[in-house]
């Protein structure tokens, strides 16, 4: 479960004067499922492109399962793609769809073994009713589940998948992670996701990779890069933070009346600004309290609210939503933080 | 809301009026081919389409005709049009134009232009429709490509052909197994417009000397008028017999997003 | 602030056998925000549209201001609208977009005054800057933020938003919500917002009304309709839920060793399915607990964790991110419920 | 990957191939037209073109008829089209058949069919250019509600329509305020492309005894074909220009969607 099953060496793209990869490297483990973060035209979706044999690369090298692949031809690398919509042959039911990778094999399978392998896989992902539906017959999530088996039919060795939940409505998205998550487990393929979404990254990912401007800023299981982000990138991008203003000297900060740690590659002395996560302040009813709630929103299992400080500053604060009534617009509050280690970034 | 019925009348009668304008021809040619004589009807002109052997050749000269066109543009325009739409994206807009030439050539110049070389081959190869059908092969692209890019466009090709590379399909199968039947409807159109242009087509084939279906039309017609008239419309019918079958653009692409259409 | 500003009464319209408004009755007061909220063919867009002129009835009366406008054609009803996406005017810059409907007014609005209007609203929706830029120069949350300020600038009797943050990114989409709820305070115009997205909707809204089938099934302020919903369609939609049986006696039900006491709309008596919040769930690591961690996913702000009850039922429970490092997939952990009332179906 | 050099040496010689087919007749016109005699060149021909006074009035005839044309089309074709598109979309289809219905009546069966009206008009009336751009107006839908449809499809043209409702526009407004030019890349193939069709147009205005520009280069033709070949390369240069003047098909809608184009 831990040998290396894909790396990324030093890979490189430039597009005209535009650098979509400026040197990344990347390793992803047997059976792991590592998740690519960050914003549009950061190179997330090159690097998958390049691994998919869809996009030359200037200068590197791709290793999987430790032979170089880097030379080699989209359609003999045996990846298995899901694209971010409409990639389901129109004229191809479900099925279909399914078993065409399988008709393209080398060694000829059955038809009888394919049609066998299709049925498993439709069932795997929940649409064995399905097999015999046309794409235009289908949901936007049902399509990208057909497309999901059709990439596993395969048997790929790395599974790409690019930005595949991003033209599904909101319910359907969350769902179909926790299924992608569940399906990804049970067959053990390694994979690569791609996305701009962070909760998309932080909830389906074994390890989450962030990148910018063509190269990884930080690389790590979920919680780390959420709780120790090692830049202000990172921070504000995974996340919601606020900007607080307070003093550092040594290895802590001075905001909001509390002596809070920080985290390495902060600021280590004089002015700076604090990230923190709006869940790390606690805000509460205080007629004596100095600052004033804004305004609050209801967002169901949490409350949202926007919160003055005595300074101005304006602030977000998460709370659990039975705060709701208590915190309402206008209301004195008192705010304290509540977390063992903030990033702080200079001024 | 409920339109009022003076909107209403208004707008049926617009559609009435071009309708009708473009019927015109159409029922005039009805009234003509059914005269005999100065006030009688009758379907004579209609019955001795059948009786003219000249006009058979015609018709088999013009459907050999169709047959090469058909092939050339399957095989030749239809793949070099989605391989400039997929592989170059930048040299779309040359073939554009390049495509819509003929539509600026009048007949008479592209005969001249050519004529030279079409003796050459009629003396040193042969007269057979396939030198014909070459000059319609160039005619088409006007038409066809207009077709073939719109569906090229309505769909994304693009990540079917990269879907079937990654699935492990070659190029060949790429085009053939995934994009050609997935812009099947654009290329029927550009074959049903194809097959009508060919059968309708006049100045070219009367000018290089072939004897095609509208050639021998007009042959008779400067014997016979009413069954000249008689055959076009014929002819007319058959084609647009053949348009009927041409399939609608359809959008798949927006299906996604259309999240509450209702 | 309370006078009604908008009346539906019984509003009815099939499209051939469907029927996408089946009596539909709605009050708006003056500037208030009522979002509707439901599933695809619910009937909330055919109402919205129906209200902005754009769509005929075949029963029912709807007033703006007291005044009936039913048979009022579109372009003299004065409403501002925002659709889903690509409605600028392509050949027109931001600017002239936003002056597009003062150019139509009635009684002519100077060419100057114009011109500072359309800058106070593209300061307003923080565009001040890119007035001459033109649609497909523009991000997305940029173009929606443009058809706001175009929709008010024509002081708007009320303001129509038809799912305007759907088809962008989820970062953009909470950002533009909120600043489409701050502007909606300050303009104070009275405001219809239709989505499928429950969370914008208890996000941004005063009051959300829950369509299905052409009618309204519940209208409440966000935290009422969360906490307190009156059928199970409501619970089930709004939010998510996990269906856990229990036995009901009288008002309360029995379900995982608690009596928790019922809604007005749930079962009376006998056994019935509870449908209960995942952050009413509380999950503990106790070795002698008798549940079991399947999977905890880190999504940031909180942790969500998959749990195998005794009896095999399998929950979603909700925590605060600390706990996604204790409850790592196959720790046995105790399961209470806190919660004050729950929605109960029949099984 | 790098593709091999055989591969696009194979790939640049088919687009060379399939170039040079098309540009044969305008090479073997230039050569023609620059002939004098037997083996020497030269320019007389080309310097011919403007001692010819009865060309000049088919020049002026046919722009004419261009003008028409295009008056017709903007002020008739286009509403037309774009108001079935959002209105009775029901009837694209049937529109779309009516439309195509021109490039299936060969030239001499249209002709019969409207002789005999503009035989009345002719006596009773006027034979002015207006009478034949009515022709042609029929002639130009085959290609101009292509250009037009696809326009329409290329952008989500019901919701600007309805956003400028919104707004307070009036339906006269709403079309020519915002559809239009929303769609102006559809308009402008659309005339471009009628106006090379009436340039070259020459069967019809040949049969019905107009004098436009192909017939009287037809008749100069006759007399001296080097001439002829000249002016023809002439107007298919101008026409060539027209078609550069041609905006690209542009697809607006999709950019909302490319969160990570890269």
């Amino acid at each position: 479960m831990s040998s290396v099953a894909v790396q990324l060496n030093d890979i490189a793209k430039s597009f005209g004067p535009v650098k979509a990869l400026a040197g990344l490297t990347l390793e992803i483990k047997e059976g792991e499922l590592v998740a690519l973060l960050g914003p549009s035209g950061c190179g997330k979706t090159t690097a998958l492109r390049a691994l998919a044999g869809l996009q030359d690369l200037d200068r590197g090298q791709i290793l999987v399962g430790g032979k170089d692949i880097t030379f080699q031809a989209a359609n003999h690398r045996g990846m298995g793609m899901v694209f971010q919509a409409y990639s389901l042959f129109p004229h191809m039911s479900a099925q279909e769809n399914v078993e065409y990778g399988l008709k393209l094999k080398a060694h000829k399978v059955s038809a009888e073994d394919r049609r066998k392998k299709s049925s498993e896989l439709l069932e795997l992902v929940g649409l064995s009713t399905h097999a015999g539906h046309y794409p235009h017959q289908m949901s936007g999530g049902q399509q990208q589940r057909v497309a999901l088996a059709r990439a596993l039919a395969i048997e790929p060795k790395v599974l790409l998948l690019d930005e595949p939940l991003s033209a599904l409505d909101a319910k359907v998205r969350i769902q179909l992670r926790d299924e992608i998550r569940r399906i990804q487990l049970e067959v053990g393929t390694t994979t690569l996701f791609v996305t701009h979404d962070q909760e998309e990254a932080l909830g389906i990912a074994d390890r989450v990779g962030v990148m910018r401007d063509g190269v990884l800023q930080q690389i790590a299981v979920p919680q780390e890069l959420y709780d120790r982000p090692t830049s202000a990138f990172v921070a504000e991008f995974v996340g919601l933070t606020n900007p607080i203003r307070g003093t550092v000297s040594g290895s802590t900060v001075s905001i909001l009346g509390s002596q809070i740690a920080t985290l390495p590659g902060s600021v280590t002395s004089g002015e700076g600004t604090a990230l923190v996560r709006p869940e790390s302040i606690r805000v509460e009813a205080d007629p004596s309290g100095s600052a004033k709630v804004v305004t609050s929103s209801f967002l169901g299992s949490v409350c949202r609210s926007i919160v003055d400080l005595a300074d101005g500053t304006r602030i977000t604060a998460q709370s659990a939503s039975s705060q709701a009534s208590v915190l309402r617009a206008g209301t004195s509050v008192r705010v304290t933080l509540d977390t063992p280690a903030v990033f702080v970034k200079s001024l | 809301m409920k339109r009022s019925l003076g909107q209403r009348i208004w707008r049926w009668s617009i559609l009435l009026v071009v309708t009708s304008y473009l019927a015109l021809p159409i029922v005039a040619m009805l009234d003509f081919s059914t005269k005999v004589g100065r006030s009688k009807r009758g379907l004579y002109a209609w019955k001795a389409i059948f009786s003219q052997p000249e006009l058979v050749g015609g018709i088999v000269t013009s459907l050999e005709l169709a047959a090469i066109v058909i092939a050339l543009l399957l095989f030749l325009v239809v793949p070099t049009v989605v391989w400039v739409h997929l592989k170059l994206p930048r040299l779309r807009r040359p073939l554009e134009l390049i495509c819509l030439l003929p539509l600026a050539i009048p007949g008479i110049v592209l005969v001249v232009g050519v004529s030279k070389i079409y003796m050459w081959l009629s003396i040193h190869w042969t007269e057979s429709p396939l030198t014909l059908s070459a000059v319609y092969a160039m005619l088409i692209l006007p038409y066809t490509y207009r077709s073939l890019s719109a569906a090229l466009f309505a769909v994304d090709v693009h990540t079917l052909a990269e879907a079937a590379r990654t699935l492990g399909a070659s190029t060949s199968r790429t085009l053939f197994q995934i994009v050609i039947p997935t812009i099947k409807a654009g290329v029927m159109s550009a074959l049903v417009i194809s097959i009508a242009l060919v059968l309708g087509e006049y100045t070219i084939s009367s000018l290089l000397n072939y004897k095609t279906f509208q050639v021998e039309i007009n042959l008779i017609g400067q014997n016979d008028g009413t069954i000249a008239v008689a055959v076009s419309l014929a002819s007319l019918i058959f084609v647009l017999l053949l348009l009927l079958l041409m399939p609608t653009a359809k959008r798949h692409g927006k299906a996604l997003l259309d999240v509450d259409a209702e």
